[in-house]
């Protein structure tokens, strides 16, 4: 999928606003929100959170992962650890992108929190290319991935899924020829799972 | 990888030459051997061929062909392989490396060109990881082979929409694949006029 | 004869993924014509075997060297289908002269049942809750804003709007429009957004 | 003006909303992009939705354009024709490539009541095979020697790879699902719910058609 497909999907989710207009609710077909009520918080889709700040009909609440105490120690815990750790939030780099590139007025000490957020963002990307060369290395059959985000799923896509396609047909046509007594191979073919 | 009767990258493939001994005399067939003057091919003869017309002589009963490892399977290119894959430069000496081994690995009894095929696919994956984000991709591309180079370029188009998406603002219409492409190279048609 | 001449068509369909090229008539007519003599040939030789036997196995030969000809043949006219199949989705019905020339006449009547299939498909989308179909080369990327600014690249003319404004779309003038009323002009390359 | 509307269904089934509708066509949407083959047609679904679209595009225009309440409808309904579109064209995708088999799988279970495509579908299959089928035999194969003149479906079939690997997260708790490894013993996995794997497709075609699991 492209980038802009899971931006898409991750746009359904609520984030809260301050509208500055008085409004009844408005009924729309994925659910119905408000009413409206000036200098009041509510939930709204995150697209229409954006909407109606281009417009500059609200201001967006930082949402509450996005403070730099709670960044940084989400930072240490995914330099330390093996695995990938929990994000905040499942679509955190979308709900990052779109609220600091429409309201980065809004959030305090934005800057910093686009930095850390980016600093994440990497440490987890590079952690992703050493999982997928380990998976492929000791099995490449099966992973574990939990933790990973969509965006982050996504950008492995489709190298990953499409090298473990081939080394199974590989697979698939040396077994036919291979016969146990004569394997020599030097390599072990079991171990196929592996947590990333 | 898909080797489906109206694939063009398997045609591509079966078209690589194996080296054959023929098993017996084949009339009139004697222009498959450059080197023979003769109007009909000898039993003996070893010629090399194309893989499609390997398979179908070799699936014959009796087999009118008996097939030999193409060098790179051999033992000689197994070694460096398993030692270490990544030093081979599969544009030069295998560009259907993978492909083509999985229809020649039938042909070796000791059943160890399967596993060299694993195992090299298995150690050169990171050539593609890095290629995939290589800022130099003609240089990293350089010594995979075909359908690496396919997952390689495939990779660094993903990331390359990952970075667009990140540092661009809105979703950008654009103009269609097939129309722009088509501008371009009428443009340099009639640069060239 | 056996194949070389054949994989050339291939190898034309590889070289360019993304670009329809010229239908190669020429090649297409040569293989065919190969093919004929190669199959003559099977006819004496297979008249022969009952005095020479191993003649038969020179049959099953050129047998196979047939059948890759006609693989070959029809994985060709396979890449070039999804390429016009690309071009409906792309250009819409209508193709512009200099790409139907590309195309064979055989391709092109093949272009336009693909079409005319294709549409009577939309129009049956939604046709029970009284819809008059849906066009799906819209919407091909994840709506954003409901307006846009596009710069006109080409002198296309008027374009009437849902609400019944009429605009003209000249070269180099700039309009600030409905997305979904210019999406399929800038995909055609009329417009582009400008951003 | 009311903008609420709930979906009438008729009998005792429950009552539906359209929130409810839009929500699952989006998993549906996600799992026909994502999986190698083709998934079972959620015609009821699209409808349903073009039949909100429609009934929301009325009111809005009895809206004054400048409206704020309209540019919000009208933006929630771009975003669900985009995702209409999408599943369809992804749709035809699958159904011209794998034409083949695609029509011959789908005439069985039509015999079962169990279709996969809608009958605009199935026609759509239908006519795009014969017209490659014919296209076929008047460029190449009327041309070509006698015996050798026939459109072979079998080798022309394209069949989906239901041996690719997908990336899923557990909807609901799936004990001992087997992997079919080539060369090693069957090995069984958990799926616990919200976990997340790549794995093979084939093993949880299943699983995606009964929405136990979702691709991701």
């Amino acid at each position: 999928m492209d980038p802009y497909e899971i931006e898409f999907i991750g746009e359904n989710r609520l984030v809260s606003v301050i509208p500055n207009f008085t409004y009844d609710k408005i009924y729309l077909i994925c659910g119905e929100f408000g009413p409206f009520r000036a200098g009041l918080p509510m939930n709204v889709p995150l697209w229409l959170a954006v909407m109606l700040k281009q417009k500059q009909k609200c201001r967006i609440v930082p949402p509450d992962w996005m403070d730099i105490d709670a960044l940084e120690t989400i930072k240490e815990a995914e330099k330390t650890s093996r695995f990938f750790t929990k994000m905040p939030n499942e679509h955190y780099m979308v709900e990052a992108k779109l609220i600091l590139g429409a309201a980065a007025e809004d959030i305090p000490r934005a800057g910093e929190i686009k930095t850390i957020i980016k600093d994440i963002w990497d440490i987890r990307m590079s952690k992703l290319r050493t999982s997928m060369d380990t998976l492929m290395k000791s099995g490449g059959s099966y992973g574990r991935l939990d933790h990973l985000t969509m965006m982050e799923i996504n950008s492995v896509k489709p190298l990953l899924p499409s090298a473990m396609d081939d080394l199974l047909r590989i697979q698939s046509m040396a077994k036919k020829t291979i016969q146990p007594s004569l394997n020599t191979s030097s390599f072990s073919q079991s171990g196929s799972s592996q947590n990333i | 990888m898909d080797n489906n009767y109206l694939s063009i990258s398997d045609i591509l493939v079966t078209n690589e030459k194996v080296p054959c001994k023929f098993l017996h005399d084949l009339p009139k067939m004697g222009f498959l051997d450059p080197s023979a003057a003769e109007d009909d091919l000898k039993a003996g003869s070893n010629v090399e061929i194309p893989l499609w017309l390997s398979e179908s002589l070799y699936s014959r009963r009796p087999p009118l062909v008996s097939v030999e490892l193409p060098k790179i399977y051999k033992d000689a290119y197994r070694e460096i392989l398993n030692a270490d894959a990544c030093t081979v430069d599969m544009h030069k000496l295998g560009q259907y490396f993978y492909e083509f081994g999985c229809y020649i690995s039938k042909h070796d009894i000791k059943g160890e060109v399967g596993s060299t095929l694993i195992n090299t696919f298995r150690q050169r994956f990171r050539m593609l990881l890095s290629a995939s984000v290589s800022r130099d991709s003609l240089i990293a591309l350089q010594p995979l082979s075909a359908s690496e180079r396919q997952r390689a370029s495939a990779a660094s188009k993903t990331e390359q929409a990952l970075l667009d998406w990140l540092h661009s603002g809105d979703c950008v219409l654009t103009t269609a694949n097939m129309v722009a492409n088509h501008r371009k190279r009428k443009r340099a048609e009639m640069e060239m006029v | 004869m056996f194949g070389e001449k054949v994989i050339e068509l291939i190898k034309e369909a590889e070289r360019n993924p993304d670009t329809m090229d010229p239908f190669n008539d020429e090649k297409l007519r040569q293989i065919l014509e190969e093919m004929q003599l190669l199959f003559k040939m099977n006819m004496n030789d297979a008249n022969a075997t009952s005095e020479n036997r191993s003649l038969w196995t020179t049959v099953q030969v050129r047998h196979a060297a047939l059948e890759r000809n006609k693989r070959c043949l029809l994985a060709y006219l396979y890449s070039r289908m999804n390429k016009i199949k690309t071009l409906r989705w792309e250009f819409g019905s209508v193709l512009p002269p200099d790409i139907r020339e590309l195309l064979s006449d055989e391709e092109y009547q093949w272009f336009s049942k693909y079409s005319t299939n294709l549409a009577t498909y939309m129009r049956s989308l939604g046709q029970d809750i009284g819809y008059s179909g849906i066009d799906l080369t819209e919407n091909l990327k994840p709506p954003k804003s409901l307006f846009i600014e596009v710069l006109c690249v080409v002198d296309y003319g008027k374009l009437e709007l849902e609400d019944g404004d009429v605009i003209m779309l000249k070269k180099n003038s700039r309009h600030f429009l409905p997305t979904s009323e210019c999406q399929t002009l800038i995909r055609q390359g009329v417009l582009k957004q400008i951003t | 003006m009311d903008f609420n509307d709930q979906i009438e269904s008729s009998g005792d089934e429950e009552e539906i909303t359209a929130e409810a509708v839009l929500k699952t066509l989006y998993n549906a949407w996600q799992n026909e992009r994502l999986s190698p083959e083709i998934l079972p047609h959620c015609n009821e679904m699209v409808e349903c939705m073009l039949g909100q679209i429609q009934h929301m595009e009325r009111n809005i225009n009895k809206l004054p354009k400048t409206d704020l309440r309209a540019s919000i409808h009208k933006m929630e309904l771009s975003r669900i024709k985009y995702i209409i579109c999408n599943y369809l064209r992804a749709r035809l995708c699958k159904i011209e490539k794998h034409c083949i088999p695609i029509i011959n799988e789908e005439r069985q279970r039509i015999e079962s009541g169990t279709n996969y495509l809608t009958p605009s579908e199935y026609k759509y299959a239908q006519e795009y095979l014969l017209n490659m089928e014919g296209h076929f035999k008047s460029v190449v194969l009327d041309k070509v020697p006698g015996n050798m003149q026939t459109f072979e479906m079998n080798k022309m079939a394209i069949y989906p790879n239901l041996q690719s690997h997908v990336f899923l997260k557990a909807n609901e708790t799936v004990n001992g699902v087997v992997l079919d490894l080539p060369g090693e013993q069957d090995e069984e996995i958990d799926l616990e719910e919200g976990s997340q794997h790549i794995l093979l497709y084939k093993p949880v075609a299943d699983l995606v058609k009964s929405g136990k699991v979702q691709l991701i």
